[in-house]
């Protein structure tokens, strides 16, 4: 753990390749390979029917989702071609998700919906409900519509200097907003949560209905342990006192705590991790090869 | 002072805008309707990603750098994504509106939008995200080592979490009676232990930290001492 | 003559303090009934408590800023991990191989991103200075004009305005974890000898980190995400945690008045553990006495603070 | 530092394996998860104090008597949670519980409409909808559903999942709020789930029900604060599902044990992976304590 690197990658001069056509030729000897296999299969059914153009185009998805799944895995071995074609494809596909979806849930429904209701109504959301004060919304869509406009302005040849004002209101809200709920839901909160009394008792009920208190002593130590905890991290975190005497001791401690708050933590989330491949290696077996 | 000055100044005001504007009762919504408005403006800064990212790979393309036809294949796959997402191309109508093209739902799985979504984007997504399995291992390999106290509690943490998560944990100290004194000996006693109070504890500290950095962040930035953010030309 | 001024700019800072707290005097002496009965005046009275602390934090970091810029000496401990930054880029430079800065995959809404980002600003000075080449893939728009900026105004800086290549600087993806196949893809291709991870990060931290750790990179990461903190100290040679992050790109200004700032966290630290050691000792005595005035004493005061 | 290379004997095999290539360590890990799923392999269970306390919460119900079960998550935590929910239907139904559905998440309506479709309908044909359960649905508003519900169920749910109004369901025609139920089980990936059920529900009602919940791997940090005191039973990700799974085959053996058996078929990659990582670690320190020169510490 944060140790300086001994294993500095080997000194060789890095050789600049050509795509390899072997490695691409092989995927594309295979993709067309799996397409072959599918139009098979399909034919040997009732290919005519809608219901089976769709088990179609999905038995193909299948074969698509399968080789990608493999060329992300074969990164595992070394950066090769396959890899690259995932990454690739990835990269476009992704980018143009988002970019659709930001136009069709964010851009059309709040910002072309309150400049030109009538026309969104009529041509992409019919059931869009006409707004009770439609001037105002005009007039607060035309906010980030300018703020967009100045952004966009970078790209045009003068005046480039303008695209840094809607960045600066981006900040500013930003910390405005954070400042507060950060000292809201982390700072208070986080506080009143470790308001916790040192000593603990347990108040048992018989069945006869008396109560008796009794002392819990490892409630007792749990909340001295959190308490101390608290206390002893906040001392590492002091940035204009030297680690030395007492601060010192104290941040040493404050070290261990977070060594075994990190510790636990990344034994927590193994569980989920492990989850996700297994996923994955059934969707392999079960969904395409159709075994297990 | 277009350059410097007014930016400072917008960032000042808005920042002391919204936090004003947590305290009045008749501000509330201001929040949220700037929250509308950044997600408007990042869909317009769409046009700068899109246009950055045809640029770069066209770019590759053309000085036909090693690597391009890859460039190619991102070209192709994001300009197919986008047109048949942004026309709603075979996207399944709207059982109440069938006439209008565009009232359909641009992502469901009939259509070639959707198909992509569930057969190559979601695949890569959550294979990748896999990845993470083989990466957890190789890291407990090669960081967990006992070199001083602090590595031996991160590493020994983690060991014990590790350990009460399977079977073999309660092999190993399932036997101890839960009602005996030695109880906070079991592996899921001490797992528990270790999460609700040291985890808690250390994770309750870094909150209270985070908070005062995220303060003294904020005021520095609205009361423009920081002004990294601006260029010097 | 400069502690007369620091001494006058504190006298000012009490008085407006004392006026900005005044609302809070009413808001206390609401605040039993604002619990009761939701409607407010103008002024959110249930959000009293966070106001006084605003107020007060506020205060203790301005007071701080006004104290450093009056020429009082500021002391801040060694952070290895900014101590590395020159020595990382350095190296880079020597090997003739790139350096990697890595804003993480929230967009400017997020605090941890803008932090990254003047972050970024002192790391490309000081490539710049050393002619280093720096890369930057963004997984927001925004965020990539951003960076563009603040690159672009650290060469001049550095005085290499000529250096400035934008082209480094690249939006890729939106997607979490499209991003992450570009990035250590091209991490693989390019061996970086520096990474810096700085930013709002989430299941991608190990991503990057054991790439980067397998291509011989010096690593430094920095973020306030808690749920990621635990794989970057395992698989980075540096990190900051969460406060020290934010704290970073004051540290590396070296300008005097932002290390204030640093040190006015510090008061709001000792703030916090106060608050926590009149609650813990309320609490104890309460909890020897059930039922008895301590232990409403205890209660309001956690619901006051707690919201 | 001592050169490994130069080191002979197993001392020197183990302190070349410090530097391994880490392509084997990926290896050892694609194999432990491939290989148990392949050979569907079970290893017994030994269920924890906290599936037993949650096996015994729902045990303790009055037989015939109703309980809400609330699907707070979507499928992409169903991996780890469905086996809960599963085993959670089976031991209600064995136990002639009659069972109230509901959803604090848009997509938990639909995971339990396919816990009723694979699990209460073919394991037990003899119980019908709106006498012996109920499908209330999907309601927005976090928390607030909660509340609403501790004062008046109706308000918050006029109509059933199918829009028939509650009043003409013969199970939930006189239930006034949620002290109707005897036991509530939230099935929680997150907010809102288990935690808001124990504040807001249990916290408005604090003797009416007990709560039970199944919960994630990385939220379990939240929930452990209240088990047991106002929380009855807590399972926790797949191992607590599988340990659940056992208590109820055990008492209760389904005529379909697949269905039952999932959550010990997904521990299986679990266990053997978890061993690895533990293997890792030892060898890792193993190779660095032979890596290191003779004569002590550097």
């Amino acid at each position: 753990m944060n140790e300086s690197m001994t294993n500095n990658a080997d000194e060789k001069p890095p050789v600049r390749r050509r795509p390899n056509l072997l490695w691409f030729s092989l995927a594309v000897l295979g993709v067309s390979l799996c397409v072959l296999r599918v139009a098979v299969a399909a034919q040997d059914g009732d290919a005519a029917s809608a219901e089976a153009a769709r088990t179609l185009w999905q038995s193909i998805g299948v074969w698509v989702a399968a080789f990608m799944t493999l060329g992300i895995f074969s990164f595992l071995y070394k950066d090769n071609p396959l890899y690259k074609v995932c990454e690739s494809m990835l990269i476009g596909v992704s980018a143009a998700y988002w970019m659709v979806s930001a136009f069709w849930s964010t851009l059309v429904p709040q910002l072309f919906a309150k400049l030109s209701p009538t026309l969104v109504k009529t041509y992409a959301m019919p059931s869009l409900t006409p707004s009770e004060t439609p001037e105002l919304d005009f007039m607060l869509a035309l906010v980030p519509l300018v703020l967009g406009g100045m952004l966009l302005w970078r790209l045009a040849p003068k005046g480039q200097w303008i695209s840094v004002w809607p960045i600066a209101m981006v900040i500013g809200v930003t910390a405005g907003l954070r400042l507060v709920s950060a000292l809201e839901s982390d700072f208070l909160a986080q506080i009143s949560a470790t308001m916790r009394p040192l000593v603990a008792f347990e108040t048992t009920t018989d069945p006869a209905g008396v109560a008796t208190r009794s002392f819990d002593f490892w409630g007792t130590v749990g909340g001295f342990v959190g308490v101390i905890g608290v206390l002893s991290v906040l001392s590492y975190f002091l940035f204009s006192v030297e680690h030395k005497g007492v601060v010192g001791k104290s941040a040493r401690l404050g070290i261990w705590f977070l060594m075994i708050t990190f510790g636990g933590a990344f034994g927590l989330t193994v569980m989920g991790r492990i989850t996700l491949l297994a996923q994955r290696f059934e969707f392999l077996f079960k969904d395409w090869l159709g075994i297990g | 002072m277009m350059q410097r000055t007014i930016p400072i100044a917008i960032l000042c005001l808005s920042g002391a805008i919204m936090v004003a504007a947590y305290f009045i009762s008749s501000a509330q919504s201001w929040g949220e309707t700037v929250t509308t408005w950044f997600n408007i403006l990042a869909a317009v800064a769409f046009v700068l990603g899109a246009g950055n990212l045809i640029a770069m790979n066209l770019e590759k393309i053309s000085s036909q750098r090693a690597g391009w036809g890859y460039a190619a294949i991102t070209l192709v796959s994001f300009a197919f994504m986008l047109v048949v997402g942004l026309f709603k191309i075979g996207a399944v109508p709207n059982d109440k509106h069938p006439d209008i093209h565009f009232a359909g739902s641009y992502d469901s799985a009939a259509s070639p939008f959707g198909w992509m979504y569930d057969f190559v984007m979601s695949p890569l997504t959550a294979t990748m995200f896999a990845l993470l399995a083989f990466y957890v291992a190789s890291a407990a390999f090669r960081a967990f080592r006992a070199k001083n106290t602090e590595s031996i509690l991160l590493l020994g943490t983690a060991f014990i979490v590790l350990l009460a998560q399977t079977a073999a944990g309660m092999f190993l100290t399932g036997w101890i009676p839960e009602e005996s004194a030695f109880a906070f000996l079991r592996l899921d006693k001490i797992k528990a232990g270790i999460i609700e109070h040291v985890q808690t504890a250390g994770m309750r500290a870094i909150m209270i930290g985070i908070a005062l950095g995220i303060a003294a962040m904020s005021l520095r930035l609205i009361l423009g001492i920081d002004r990294s953010y601006l260029s010097k030309n | 003559m400069q502690r007369t001024t620091s001494a006058r700019g504190i006298t000012a800072l009490v008085a407006i303090s004392a006026a900005l707290l005044a609302p809070c005097t009413v808001a206390m002496a609401q605040a039993g009934d604002a619990v009761a009965a939701p409607e407010h005046g103008w002024f959110r009275t249930d959000r009293g408590a966070l106001y006084a602390t605003l107020v007060v934090v506020g205060i203790a970091i301005v007071v701080a800023i006004v104290r450093a810029r009056a020429g009082h000496p500021v002391k801040i401990r060694r952070m290895p991990a900014l101590e590395a930054v020159d020595e990382a880029i350095g190296r880079a430079t020597e090997m003739g191989r790139p350096v990697f800065f890595i804003p993480g995959i929230q967009d400017m809404t997020d605090i941890q991103t803008v932090a990254g980002v003047t972050i970024l600003g002192r790391v490309a000075r000081t490539a710049a200075e050393y002619d280093a080449k720096l890369e930057v893939p963004t997984s927001r728009s925004i965020v990539m004009s951003a960076a563009r900026d603040i690159v672009q105004a650290a060469h001049f800086e550095a005085g290499r305005p000529d250096t400035f290549d934008a082209g480094r600087i690249n939006y890729i993806t939106d997607e979490q974890f499209g991003y992450v196949a570009a990035v250590t893809g091209s991490m693989m291709r390019e061996k970086p000898a520096a990474c810096f991870y700085m930013g709002a990060f989430y299941a991608e931290s190990l991503l990057f980190a054991e790439n980067g750790n397998s291509i011989g990179a010096i690593q430094i990461a920095g973020t306030a995400e808690p749920s990621q903190l635990p794989f970057f100290v395992a698989a980075c040679d540096y990190t900051l945690i969460g406060e020290e992050f934010f704290a970073a790109s004051a540290y590396l200004s070296g300008e005097r008045v932002q290390l204030g700032s640093i040190q006015g966290q510090d008061i709001g630290k000792i703030l916090a553990v106060g608050l926590i050691a009149i609650g813990v000792v309320l609490g104890t005595i309460a909890a020897f006495d059930p039922g008895g005035s301590t232990e409403t004493a205890f209660d309001n005061l956690k619901s006051l603070i707690g919201g | 530092m001592t050169n490994p290379q130069y080191i002979g004997g197993i001392r020197g095999f183990f302190a070349r394996l410090g530097g391994i290539d880490r392509r084997w360590i990926f290896l050892a890990m694609g194999l432990s998860i491939a290989i148990p799923i392949l050979l569907k392999l079970r290893f017994p269970e030994y269920p924890g104090p906290m599936a037993k306390a949650t096996f015994a919460a729902v045990e303790s119900v009055p037989e015939g008597s109703t309980v809400l079960l609330s699907f707070d998550y979507d499928p992409a935590s169903a991996a780890e949670l469905q086996p809960m929910a599963n085993a959670l239907v089976h031991h209600c139904a064995s136990r002639n519980l009659k069972i109230v559905f509901m959803a604090l998440w848009p997509l938990g309506k639909q995971q339990a409409d396919r816990t009723i479709e694979t699990v209460l309908k073919p394991l037990h044909p003899g119980y019908s909808e709106g006498t012996d359960y109920v499908q209330l649905g999907f309601q927005a508003g976090n928390e607030g559903v909660i509340k609403v519900m501790a004062t008046n169920l109706s308000k918050q749910f006029p109509n059933d999942a199918n829009g028939k109004p509650l009043g003409d369901i013969p199970l939930l025609k006189n239930a006034k709020d949620l002290g109707e139920f005897k036991l509530v089980a939230s099935i929680s990936a997150g907010y809102p789930g288990a935690k808001e059920w124990v504040q807001y529900g249990n916290g408005a009602m604090p003797d009416a029900f007990e709560v039970v919940s199944g919960s994630t791997g990385v939220q379990v940090g939240q929930l452990l604060p209240y088990y047991p005191k106002q929380m009855e039973g807590l399972l926790v990700a797949v191992k607590g599902a599988a340990e659940y799974e056992m208590l109820v085959e055990g008492k209760y053996p389904a005529a379909n044990p697949e269905l039952l058996g999932q959550g010990r078929v997904r521990m299986g990659p679990q266990l053997v992976a978890h061993l690895l990582m533990i293997a890792l670690i030892v060898l890792g320190n193993i190779a660095m304590i032979a890596g290191r020169p003779r004569g002590g510490a550097r």
